[in-house]
């Protein structure tokens, strides 16, 4: 149905850009080439960012009188925890977009999403339990970000598991993102039970991003690695969407035209 | 009363039948036909609204469906007189009694029986039962003949006679040997996605 | 024989449907059985595994509970919509006209009926064999009242999108526990308050505020699950 | 306590992740584009007898 609507409406959707926009984005074989030229911009930005960041976090910033030198996982346990809650609202998004119009590349920007917040989510899950053995001692405490962390791995793998488990391609994508968009429902109330939970059972009172008034010389190369994952993220999912879509279309022209002048 | 414009669905992206069209009016019979495998359930389950086509319009469609599938929709645990008397509360139909269809299917013998001790064509029966207790305009059958025995046939060629001639439409979906007598039939031969 | 089907009232159908569910529930009245004793069994494991001092036994029990609870209810929805998908009853309730949320809402109901509500009448046993403080068992079990339908609202969502799968019960784990938390998290502490002799009318009203959000959205997502897992 | 380990280790981590999470579809893509290859090579084998 959604085809014969597009078909019908192109002239109009010519008028609008950002119609044209997205349904330029539908044609795969467009998105691959658009994807594809964006990509190596992408890293660069990335990299250029980190190196950046990490240079003025690791070497330029004065250690914290507080927590000494270990306040400097910060600059990868904060972006990475923004990340992995930034990138299951977009997942939601895309899913939610996808579902109720049906377009299969968002489907898979959705799907393709799910794997990178885990990554990120692990490495908050990493670092802070590394920056918590030097300051409470333990490994492990549960703290009202690092369980929030937890359970958003949950979600995170709870949406991989599920997208895997169904066979047929679109079906698994499309349960899948409605799995994510309940969850997304669901996260602020997550969020705000465990904070709460933590408080009522007087957890740690020290947080990675610390009580201490942060100095400016420490938040520019927090705000800087913020930015600069950020274009990881892009550069990944749209280098795992290529991938995804020349799998899906392996049996259709433009894909073979394309792996065929790839050989030569 | 149907009617489909270049309908398609894809699986594993590949689409499994050919673009579908046709019209279908009051009082016509549609015999889709067609190999193994071509896509006559995934066709009649697109038609049924219960799976969503990839492309194409429906240009008209009817609520008023009833379906009869390969699985029955026959709860085992419940009479089949209880079954149907759960349908018509649910459907909220009421212009025929439970007893009345049970007896025109054949099954007033068994009628207070659990639907787990019934044969696959007695289940078959029950089910077009609940066809003809829902009172809808038209029917989508998939394979009604499989599993019944001369009887059976007879009871679903007469219930469709008495069904068209009422006003009412069917899409019938049959691997061959046998079709049903009706003058204003059309024949649609589906043909599977993978040969083109 | 008029061709126009009279479509029957959303409220009729909403109570066949009930009534029907559960009628099999009580034809398979052992199968019904089996999250209570599940839950029995769970709770009495803990006296074991880490001794009956009263007062540990005390201060875990409102956990506990809750815990075994949980799984009790994980264990038993993977029953709520299944049969109706395997033997194609639920292709006749999207054929039937009536909306799959209004369905879904019914069978949530019946699945709460059967599965929750013996939970909720059992927990004062599990509270004097937890020896939880007799002032907070009435918190307790109304905790669980108010708990146990949004355990079974929100996990009809998980089930609808497990339901295709043969081994979806596995995955169903996965995917309703985290959504299982904050719950956890405002049922135990209003127990806890209550030990405690604190105030915790609050946390019930935050019970209930989940129940009615539950009710509103819940139904509409298992309906669009139950969508998808039938293409 | 010395801090310095368990910075490197988390930033080790974090590289490790992030290059593995970096690298996977490029593996995975590897390993479609000889399976495309194959396929194309399959339906000009299943052409050829028949021109």
């Amino acid at each position: 149905m959604n085809t014969n609507v597009t078909t019908m409406n192109k002239e109009k959707a010519r008028k609008n850009w950002l119609v044209m926009f997205i349904h330029k984005m539908g044609s795969p074989p467009w998105f691959y080439n658009f994807a594809g030229k964006l990509i190596p911009w992408l890293w660069a930005i990335f990299i250029g960012l980190t190196v950046w960041g990490l240079y003025l976090g690791l070497f330029k910033a004065p250690a914290d009188y507080q927590q000494g030198e270990s306040f400097r996982i910060m600059y990868l346990h904060v972006p990475a925890a923004w990340m992995s809650m930034m990138i299951y609202t977009s997942m939601a998004i895309m899913g939610f977009i996808a579902l109720v119009w049906r377009i299969r590349i968002m489907e898979i920007l959705a799907m393709c999403s799910a794997p990178v917040g885990a990554a990120f989510t692990i490495i908050a899950l990493a670092s802070g339990s590394l920056w918590g053995r030097p300051t409470w001692g333990t490994y492990w405490v549960w703290d009202a970000r690092l369980t929030s962390e937890l359970v958003l791995l949950f979600l995170y793998l709870g949406v991989i598991g599920l997208y895997n488990s169904i066979d047929e391609p679109r079906k698994a994508a499309r349960a899948a993102c409605l799995l994510a968009m309940v969850g997304a429902v669901n996260l602020p109330i997550i969020h705000y039970s465990v904070k709460w939970w933590n408080t009522l059972h007087q957890g740690s009172s020290i947080s990675v991003t610390g009580g201490s008034n942060i100095d400016p010389s420490m938040l520019w190369p927090l705000l800087i690695m913020a930015v600069a994952v950020k274009f990881y993220y892009g550069a990944n999912l749209l280098t795992r969407a290529r991938v995804k879509l020349l799998e899906q279309d392996k049996r259709k022209g433009w894909v073979k035209n394309l792996v065929k002048e790839h050989k030569s | 009363m149907l009617s489909v414009s270049k309908i398609n669905f894809e699986r594993y992206f590949e689409p499994v039948f050919e673009p579908v069209s046709f019209e279908l009016k009051a009082g016509q019979l549609l015999l889709v036909t067609g190999t193994n495998g071509c896509g006559k359930t995934t066709l009649i389950r697109v038609l049924a609204d219960i799976l969503h086509p990839t492309s194409g319009d429906f240009v008209e469609r009817t609520d008023s469906m009833g379906y009869v599938g390969h699985y029955l929709g026959i709860k085992d645990d419940l009479s089949v007189i209880e079954n149907l008397r759960f349908m018509r509360d649910f459907l909220g139909t009421s212009n025929r009694s439970c007893e009345e269809v049970i007896r025109q299917v054949g099954l007033g013998r068994v009628s207070e029986q659990l639907a787990r001790t019934l044969s696959a064509g007695q289940r078959k029966r029950c089910a077009l039962a609940r066809l003809l207790l829902s009172n809808t305009s038209l029917w989508l059958l998939d394979e009604p003949y499989s599993n019944l025995d001369q009887e059976g046939v007879d009871l679903v060629d007469e219930m469709l006679t008495d069904h068209l001639e009422a006003g009412g439409a069917c899409v019938l979906a049959t691997h061959g040997n046998h079709r049903p007598e009706w003058a204003d039939a059309q024949d649609y031969r589906l043909i599977s996605g993978a040969a083109a | 024989m008029t061709i126009e089907q009279q479509s029957g009232s959303m409220g009729s159908a909403f109570f066949a449907l009930l009534r029907r569910d559960l009628l099999l529930a009580f034809r398979r009245r052992t199968e019904m059985l089996f999250p209570i004793v599940f839950l029995l069994v769970v709770v009495s494991l803990f006296p074991l595994g880490i001794g009956p001092g009263p007062q540990l036994l005390a201060r875990i029990a409102p956990g506990v509970i809750w815990i075994a609870a949980l799984l009790a209810t994980v264990i038993s929805l993977d029953g709520l919509f299944r049969s109706d998908y395997e033997d194609g009853t639920l292709e006749q309730f999207v054929l039937s006209g009536h909306p799959l949320t209004l369905i879904s809402l019914a069978k949530i109901v019946a699945h709460w009926l059967v599965a929750g509500l013996p939970l909720v009448l059992l927990s004062p046993l599990l509270a004097i064999w937890m020896n939880l403080p007799i002032e907070s068992l009435g918190v307790m079990v109304l905790t669980l009242l108010l708990g146990t339908p949004i355990l079974s609202l929100i996990g009809s969502i998980g089930v609808g999108l497990t339901i295709s799968l043969k081994r979806g019960g596995q995955l169903l784990s996965l995917l309703v526990f985290p959504l299982y938390v904050p719950i956890l998290i405002i049922a135990t502490a209003a127990v806890m308050a209550a030990s405690d002799g604190l105030p915790y009318t609050a946390f019930l009203g935050l019970l209930v505020a989940g129940l009615i959000t539950s009710v509103t959205l819940a139904p509409f997502a298992a309906a669009a699950a139950l969508k998808i897992s039938l293409s | 306590m010395n801090h310095a380990p368990f910075i490197w280790a988390s930033y080790s981590i974090g590289t490790v992740v992030l290059l593995w999470c970096a690298l996977a579809p490029l593996t995975r893509k590897k390993s479609v584009i000889r399976d495309i290859r194959k396929l194309n090579q399959i339906e000009e084998r299943n052409r050829d007898p028949n021109s």
